[in-house]
């Protein structure tokens, strides 16, 4: 346990440039963004711009002073939770991404599980045909699934599914977890689709390596050779590629809470881009990189519970 | 095995998002929990005792405008009430005042305030609160320009309130009219400033909450025409014009009403089916095609009228529209037939006409930029106007270019003026709300619109007519002033909007007015 | 290898697919009854005839020719940002890889905040700055994928340059330029063809969504995500105006992805481009009971 | 003048653990060895090991592919541990070498000609396309296989042929060493015959001499004239093949009753635990904790290599008290 | 040679046979043979020969495309061909053990060792967990190695040597009758190798244990074995006690292996020229007799059939077959 709190200490040290990174890029985004705010803040607002008007504004943006000086500011105003206002509704920009971070969460948890409840079976039932038209069938699908634009799909399950059924809600999250029903599969079949084949291939590679011959030459159970033997080790990499999938989940939940009217940080960042409404999109990209990095911390955690040769090696293990 | 395995994964993915959720700090209490708890509880159970109504209605836009805003919330919501409105001939009609006349000197307006209003929040609503609401929005930015001309605001008796102008201004009530004369509480207001606190006004719904794109709302039991029929009505933003419709026909909004709500294209979609109301409604919206008079070629004004003609508004209503619309023959919406002279249209098509404008005005090679702001093309169909334009342009060799912009990169591509053409939807109240809005120079729309037009003549025109207190003199100017705008077309019309909204079949006594109010009093649910 | 390729049902189904569709699009001006831009209000959403073989869109226009037209746009563009992509990515990869130190260090740095963001989000956020545009989307797509292009190609340099090939060119006394030239570059390449195989569909994807959600091809220019944009509200009453460009994506993303999986088996037989486990790898392969010799 | 000379070379690797912790791998320590190669001193000289006790990378310090930590490499007399590449070109010439991975030592990418051609192009500029073309139709019948192979690439070559091809790459530039980095090892018999004589068939035709680097002592016996003997990263002994009987160190003679043998009954006096880590190597002498006859010194004291008669050293304490 | 060997394992004309894109391939080839008890039989010969594929089919375990033809595997009087699958894993592991080349491999990477052997155990005996681990630490011991210390290790964290003990101790740890090592030793340096060898040796001799030793290292074969058959593609070209074979091979793939290795070869090596032969491409014949330097019309012909030409010493070659008569008169004399 020392070990892994170890390395913990040591991932999150390594996290601090990368965070600086994220931040700076985020600042940057803003600083170099079109126009000066202060005078986008008058007008979006629908007030005059007169010198002393955007004298007013700049001081509430704090966007004077040279670049480092307003870098350290602003990253002082972040460490505070401090984002900025909102130029649309004059809310803070953190209680407005805050407040519709859960949404998003639960679309994003939804999706996974999707993917999961449809990757699983699907993978294994084609990796146990191997070579069968199910099989053939099974890649295909999966394939065509992956090739699907999750927005082309969204709107497809709308129009023949949400639509003419009774009780599956078209858009928002207000009838509780049927309302996620649609956007988790928009959100999740097409990683669906990439996991299966992942899966069947690692189960195909793993079957077929000594360890699973020596299970069988030592009489175990072909259900235990499977379960414990196989299925397992052919998860890893699976998780390995679930930092990956974050990335694609974070950004299809943009394009599914449009599709749907999600009430998530997604949407939001859509109007907030279209709108130039910088002080969100900066507080939504910022909070995006954090989160990215932070699924994948853990995914890198959960990969090492899985596997101990990664978990080992700088503790007690040898040295490859 | 295998389940076991899959469980733990699946365990570790909730771990994660569930860190991610909390990430930074804890989520605020969230009130609307509660509420939509109360509210799915008490609609789950026993739906045989008729305890809570709840009308929920989608709009394409936020209602929701917040504390710096002129009134806080949209004059839809029902929320709050002003001094006055106007009836369908536009001539205004007492709404918080139940009186309007005029002193002696035609400088002072007297208006009688309804008794026995309160405020949402238990304040009694009188000429003081009255006063301090108009202090406010004087200084308030978005309406100072509708109190320009006003000395001084007095409360004369408990309900009496005197507005003293500094020249007779015969359409001071009509100016001041639905959002310039929003009546909130002189609790929520800030003292000496222009914020509101909260949305507290006296209109037959309280505000109370906002959350997740939706304004909650509970009736008002001490409205001043009695208890409203609906309990709770809930405006839900769905900015997306396709999910709006398939919200309506899922029936996860009761009622869709606003103006643009349903795009033409889509009434066909929601036609037959039984549960679902189409309702139209005449609107004071009318949809412009503006121009950035600065920017060469279309600072020349025979350039103007030519790109004018090329548009066939009678194809593009029928078209486009489906008939949903009147082809524009005038700048100034048909509602206010009275100041319309009798031309028969201002804004005919004649592409020779248009060709010949264009032949001899323009040069080679010049490129019309064409903005269309987005946000705007979810309720009406600009995007495909701007195209049907574009084909017009280059049936002509004139190469054009279309902008696709959402609202705040709209308005800041205006503001720098950096296009040639743009559309928009406009409402007015009164020909001086329009003529004061787009033809005088510096002013409102006309600046921040990046329309920069700038007429002495014109400016004269407007100035005479908004205080010439004979009506058939007023509307021999606003005559000329037409003739002003077609000559010079800073903007022209294209056509006036009629607004398709829809409410499910349960839904009854809902109607929109001309200025897409719904009237929520008499609303009830079957 | 190309007769393995073709032995393969799938990969050579992806493969007829794209063939098709570079060459249905590309001919697009001579195939396309029409012009794709001009609007004609009367003649809007017409049924397919003679004149419309796939029927008009909601402004009169030629469906089945800004189908075509759409093709040759999002291919041009998904091209265009490949083509770019790896003209970055490749040598840097390459020169962070075998220079080490601080380039290497650098190179690291950079990706490492580059991909700590979600990369469509990141894209978004970069035309969002750009404004819309196609050009503006190559350039966001372009900027957040050759980090990746790099990464990988300088992961293969690092586990290439400790291959006793590499060893044996040092000890026949080819040179820095000369290793880099003949040694890692054909086999890097492979791997990297694949990617960028897998990558165009994705490419397509990102182009589609972007414009899908109005921040890419701006009207009335027929990119296929705009059209469907365009048509969401024919939804119920004209689906085909959905339909045709969805299934269009769909199927050019199908055809990269299965030319791409093919490709894979054949060029990467080492998983450079599958994810894997990290270092110690329990997937060795499992030598072939039966190997294919060469006869001597 | 000795053709090359490590002296006192060492190698270690830094491991590194985040960006403030490293840690220090020993691979090679201290190791002086000259490769005389003259028939007296041993034309072919054998490095025998077993695996982690350092020869591989004491191969790549010799062959210059690496820089040695500590120490000096002499090539004929003039220091080159610290040349840059440029200045090498003569030595890398001179000193070839074969991996044992014939298949990942062949750029899979490359014909077989092209493979054959990369150094004669670098080292004989000046031959002429035919030149270069006759040498290498040349060198492949030498190594047993066709003129006709050239257009053939590595994968289509069996595992055999491959390590043919490795070795027509090496020899083709006349080097005066080659190194065989464990070249015959994990192949099977007849394959390893095979290759074992051609090395002797080059030997004499290109008057070429090996540096076999091999576990495999029947070998090493077999081509070698001269054996040295590692152990954690250590030459433990050197001495002439045909003395190996006379071996002193107590782990070559544990190397050779390990050897099984038809002859007489087999009982392997097999040493007891396992060859030391690299990353812990233990103190004193590192072979003492396996050691039948470790004495009481060899736990505090390292021995160091030391003549014992001509051309045999060995670094035990016991070796020449008795 | 003495009888007192008692049968344990016996197999008659066992065929496995390919069935791969390049044709029918004959892996192994109507191969017999039998060990006693506490006997070594080692099977030697070049890869490609079809040692393994032999193994497995033991165990009925050759992987797919291939599949056992016809053929008897009589283990104690039960012909395991005739078994159903459910009993075929109660042999395996129980009766059958093997024990790979690899060791690394042979374990599931991300289990401990103590739990590979806890679940061998567990798979065949009603055993609590907590016998069998007790159990499983006692075998480790056997072995020679740390008990608690191993048990808990991930297969990584042991060296070679090491693992390959915790290989054999897992293979062992049921007693099986026969013990099946393929290539058991072949990847280990020369002194771990010797204590693999010691340790078999000894359980072959403590338990009652057969051993089948599978290899293409003719040092190691002939250091532990008792008698020796030697295969070349897919069949067994000569069978025998382990000191003739090696003293007086009578085939002469036999004697020209011996001839590649430097440790039975005195002079200079005189290596099998050519390699292995494809065995989807077979000649009719003798499948040595591309590269047999005695070759003869008949052996390119006509497959040779394994005959004993010396006491308890078989070989398939018609050139010695033919020399028969002169053999057994050498022998008398």
């Amino acid at each position: 346990m020392q070990v892994m709190l170890k390395y913990l200490i040591r991932r999150l040290l390594t996290l601090v440039p990368v965070l600086l990174g994220v931040t700076f890029i985020t600042f940057i985004l803003m600083d170099l963004a079109p126009g000066d705010p202060a005078e986008i803040l008058l007008t979006r607002r629908d007030i005059e711009v007169t010198p002393e008007n955007l004298q007013l504004a700049r001081e509430a943006l704090g966007v004077d002073g040279p670049l480092p000086l307003r870098y350290a500011n602003w990253l002082l105003d972040v460490l505070q939770g401090n984002l900025g206002t909102s130029f649309t509704t004059g809310e803070p920009v953190s209680a407005e991404i805050l407040g519709r971070l859960p949404a998003t969460a639960e679309l994003a948890a939804g999706g996974l599980l999707v993917m999961f409840l449809l990757a699983f079976p699907l993978g294994t039932v084609a990796a146990l045909l191997r070579g069968t038209v199910g099989d053939h069938i099974g890649r295909l699908t999966a394939l065509v699934g992956a090739s699907i634009p999750s927005f082309y799909l969204g709107l497809l399950l709308i129009t023949y599914i949400a639509v003419p059924m009774e009780g599956i809600p078209v858009m928002g999250k207000d009838e509780g977890l049927i309302s996620l029903l649609l956007p988790s599969v928009t959100l999740g079949f097409g990683l669906a689709a990439t996991y299966a084949r992942l899966l069947r291939a690692n189960l195909l590679e793993v079957l077929q390596l000594d360890y699973i011959r020596s299970a069988r030459s030592r009489g175990l159970r072909e259900a235990v050779i499977i379960g414990r033997h196989a299925f397992r080790n052919a998860l890893i990499p699976v998780v390995t590629l679930l930092g990956i999938t974050m990335g694609h989940l974070l950004g299809g939940t943009v394009v599914v809470e449009r599709i749907f009217a999600w009430p998530g940080v997604g949407r939001l960042a859509v109007e907030a881009i279209f709108d130039r409404n910088y002080p969100v999109i900066q507080g939504y990209v910022l909070l995006m990189g954090l989160a990215f990095v932070c699924m994948n911390l853990v995914i890198d955690l959960s990969y090492r519970l899985l596997d101990p040769r990664v978990r080992m090696e700088e503790g007690e293990g040898k040295v490859s | 095995m295998l389940s076991r395995s899959f469980f733990k994964i699946v365990f570790l993915l909730t771990v994660l998002l569930l860190l991610s959720v909390t990430v930074g700090c804890e989520p605020a209490e969230d009130p609307l929990e509660d509420l939509e708890e109360d509210l799915e509880e008490e609609t789950a159970e026993e739906p045989a005792e008729k305890t809570e109504q709840i009308l929920t209605i989608g709009v394409g836009r936020d209602f929701y405008y917040g504390s710096e805003d002129r009134t806080y919330l949209h004059g839809s919501t029902n929320v709050w009430e002003g001094l006055v409105y106007l009836d369908e001939n536009l001539e205004p009609e007492s709404w918080l005042a139940e009186d309007i006349s005029l002193s002696q000197d035609e400088k002072t307006w007297i208006f009688q305030l309804r008794e026995g209003v309160v405020f949402h929040d238990g304040a009694a609503f009188n000429a003081e609160a009255a006063k301090a609401n108009i202090i406010r929005l004087r200084k308030h930015p978005q309406t100072a320009d509708n109190y320009k001309y006003m000395e001084e605001v007095r409360a004369t008796g408990t309900h009496t309130l005197e507005i003293e102008l500094k020249k007779p201004l015969p359409a001071f009530p009509v100016l001041i009219s639905y959002f310039p004369s929003a009546m909130f509480s002189p609790e929520v207001i800030e003292t000496g400033g222009t914020e509101l606190a909260a949305p507290v006004g006296t209109g037959p719904y309280k505000f109370a909450d906002y959350s997740q794109d939706r304004i909650y709302l509970e009736a008002n039991p001490d409205y001043w025409k009695g208890e409203p029929n609906i309990d709770q009505v809930v405006f839900h933003h769905i900015p997306d014009e396709g999910t709006r419709v398939a919200a309506l026909r899922a029936g996860e909004v009761d009622a869709l009403a606003d103006v643009g709500i349903i795009l033409p294209e889509q009434v066909p979609e929601l036609e037959g089916i039984p549960e679902i109301n189409l309702l139209t409604q005449e609107v004071l919206t009318s949809i412009y095609m503006f121009f950035q008079t600065e920017n060469a070629p279309v600072d020349n004004p025979a350039v103007r009228r030519g790109i004018s003609k090329l548009l066939d508004r009678e194809e593009l209503v029928n078209s486009l529209l489906d008939g949903y619309g009147e082809p524009a023959r005038a700048v100034i919406s048909p509602l206010a037939e009275y100041w319309i002279d009798d031309q028969e249209s201002r804004y005919d098509y004649d592409p020779e006409e248009g060709s010949r404008l264009l032949d001899e005005n323009l040069e080679e090679n010049e490129k019309i930029t064409i903005l269309v702001n987005s946000s705007w093309a979810a309720r009406w169909p600009l995007s495909s106007i701007a195209q049907y334009l574009q084909t017009e342009l280059d049936k002509l060799g004139v190469e054009s270019e279309i902008k696709s912009l959402e609202m705040g990169a709209y308005n800041e591509e205006l503001g720098k003026g950096d296009f040639h053409v743009s559309f928009c939807p406009w409402t007015g109240q009164d020909p001086d709300d329009f003529f004061s809005s787009w033809l005088l120079s510096g002013s409102g729309f006309n600046q921040s619109r990046g329309v920069n037009f700038s007429s002495e003549e014109a400016d004269e025109l407007i100035q005479e007519a908004v205080q010439e207190m004979d009506r058939e003199e007023r509307r021999k100017i606003y005559f000329q002033l037409q003739d002003l705008a077609e000559e010079k077309a800073p903007l022209v019309p294209v056509y006036h909007d009629l607004t398709v909204y829809a409410t499910r079949d349960y839904v009854k006594d809902f109607q929109m007015d001309f200025n897409f109010r719904p009237d929520l009093f008499p609303a009830y649910l079957e | 290898m190309t007769g393995r390729l073709l032995r393969d049902h799938l990969s050579l189904t992806g493969l007829v697919i794209i063939i098709l569709i570079f060459a249905v699009t590309m001919a697009a001006p001579v195939l396309a009854p029409h012009d794709p831009l001009p609007v004609e209000l009367s003649e809007r959403l017409r049924s397919a005839d003679d004149q419309y073989p796939l029927g008009t869109d909601p402004l009169g226009r030629c469906l089945y020719s800004r189908l075509l037209y759409g093709g040759r746009i999002t291919l041009q563009y998904s091209l265009s940002v490949l083509a770019i992509i790896l003209l970055i990515g490749i040598p840097t990869g390459l020169l962070a890889g075998y220079l080490g130190g601080m380039v290497d260090g650098l190179l690291m740095r950079v990706a490492d905040v580059v991909l700590a963001f979600p990369n469509l989000i990141l894209a978004l956020v970069v035309t969002g700055f750009l404004g819309p545009g196609l050009i503006n989307v190559m350039i966001a797509l372009a900027v957040v994928s050759w980090v990746q292009y790099a990464r990988v190609v300088r992961g293969m340099v690092l586990s290439l340059k400790q291959k006793e090939f590499v060893l044996a060119a040092r000890s026949a006394g080819t040179g820095p330029l000369g290793i880099i030239w003949h040694h890692l570059v054909p086999n890097v390449l492979p791997p990297v063809v694949v990617m960028a195989t897998l990558n165009l569909g994705g490419l397509v994807l990102s182009i589609a969504t972007l414009s899908f959600l109005g921040l890419g091809a701006q009207p009335p220019v027929p990119e296929w995500g705009a059209m469907i944009n365009e048509a969401r509200n024919y939804m119920v009453s004209t689906p085909m105006l959905m339909l045709l460009p969805g299934t269009a994506i769909a199927l050019t993303v199908l055809g990269f992805n299965l030319l791409g999986d093919g490709l894979r088996d054949v060029l990467d037989p080492q998983g450079f481009t599958r994810p894997r486990q990290q270092s110690a790898g329990s997937s060795k392969p499992s030598p072939r009971l039966f190997s294919r010799r060469g006869s001597q | 003048m000795t053709f090359l000379r490590g002296e006192r070379l060492a190698k270690s690797y830094i491991i590194s653990r985040g960006w403030w912790q490293k840690e220090e791998i020993q691979a090679v320590h201290d190791v002086s060895l000259d490769l005389d190669l003259d028939i007296e001193a041993g034309k072919n000289v054998g490095l025998v090991g077993e695996s982690g006790s350092g020869k591989s990378t004491l191969v790549r310090l010799l062959s210059r592919l690496e820089r040695p930590s500590r120490g000096c490499l002499h090539y004929r007399g003039k220091e080159i541990s610290t040349l840059p590449e440029k200045q090498l070109t003569s030595f890398r010439r001179q000193v070839q070498i074969i991996f044992q991975d014939a298949a990942a030592s062949l750029n899979p990418r490359h014909p077989a000609e092209k493979i054959l051609a990369e150094p004669l192009r670098n080292y004989f500029p000046a031959f002429s396309r035919k030149e270069r073309r006759d040498k290498i139709d040349q060198v492949l019948q030498q190594v047993g296989l066709s003129p006709e192979d050239r257009k053939r690439y590595p994968h289509e070559f069996s595992g055999g042929q491959q390590r043919r091809l490795a070795i027509a790459r090496a020899v083709i530039v006349n080097p005066f060493l080659v190194i065989c980095d464990e070249a015959t090892s994990g192949l099977d018999v007849s394959l390893q015959g095979q290759l074992l004589n051609l090395f002797l068939d080059l030997g004499e035709k290109f008057g070429v001499h090996y540096l076999l680097v091999s576990h495999d002592l029947p070998a090493v016996r077999y081509l070698c004239q001269r054996v040295v003997v590692m152990y954690a990263g250590r030459i433990v002994e050197d001495l002439p093949a045909n003395r190996l009987d006379a071996s002193l160190h107590p782990y070559t003679r544990a190397l050779l009753k390990s050897e099984p043998r038809l002859e007489g009954s087999f009982s392997p006096q097999f040493l007891p635990g396992e060859p030391p880590d690299s990353s812990a190597y233990p103190a004193g002498c590192p072979f003492h904790p396996r050691c039948p006859e470790r004495i009481e010194i060899c736990a505090r004291e390292q021995p160091f290599l030391k003549e014992i008669s001509a051309r045999h050293r060995a670094a035990c304490h016991l070796a020449g008290k008795q | 040679m003495d009888n007192v060997h008692k049968q344990v394992l016996e197999v008659k004309n066992l065929s496995a046979n390919f069935y791969t894109s390049r044709g029918l391939i004959r892996a192994a080839d109507n191969i017999n043979f039998n060990v006693g008890q506490s006997e070594c039989l080692a099977i030697i010969g070049e890869s490609g020969a079809g040692k393994s594929v032999t193994a497995l089919s033991l165990l009925r375990l050759v992987p797919h495309p291939g599949r056992i033809e016809e053929g008897e595997i009589n283990l104690e009087g039960r012909d395991l061909l005739q078994l159903n699958p459910k009993e075929m894993r109660r042999v395996r592991g129980e009766d059958l053990a093997l024990v790979f080349q690899d060791s690394l491999s042979t374990f599931n990477p991300v289990r401990t060792i103590g739990s590979h052997i806890c679940e061998t155990i567990t798979a065949h005996r009603k055993l609590s967990s907590a016998e069998a681990r007790d159990m499983a630490r006692c075998k480790l011991a056997e072995m020679g190695l740390p008990a608690e210390r191993s048990f808990r290790s991930f297969p990584f964290q042991l060296s070679g040597g090491m693992r390959q003990r915790a290989a054999l101790a897992m293979a062992m740890s049921l007693h099986p009758r026969v013990l099946i090592a393929d290539e058991a030793t072949t990847s280990l340096d020369v002194t771990l190798q010797a204590q693999i060898l010691h340790y078999l040796k000894k359980h072959l001799q403590e338990c009652c244990m057969s051993l089948l030793f599978i290899t293409h290292d003719l040092a190691a074969a002939a250091a532990v074995a008792d008698r020796v058959a030697v295969m070349y593609a897919g069949r067994i070209v000569e069978s025998g006690p382990v000191r003739e074979v090696f003293r007086q091979p009578l085939h002469p793939y036999t004697s020209a292996l011996l001839r590649s290795h430097p440790s039975f070869c005195p002079g200079r090596l005189e290596p099998i020229n050519g390699s292995p032969p494809d065995l989807a491409d077979l000649s009719p014949g003798c499948a040595f007799s591309p590269r047999c330097l005695k070759g003869r019309e008949i052996c390119r012909n006509k497959v040779p059939s394994l005959q004993e030409l010396w006491p308890e010493q078989q070989a398939a070659c018609h050139f010695h077959q033919a020399r028969k008569n002169d053999l057994r008169e050498a022998a008398v004399t």
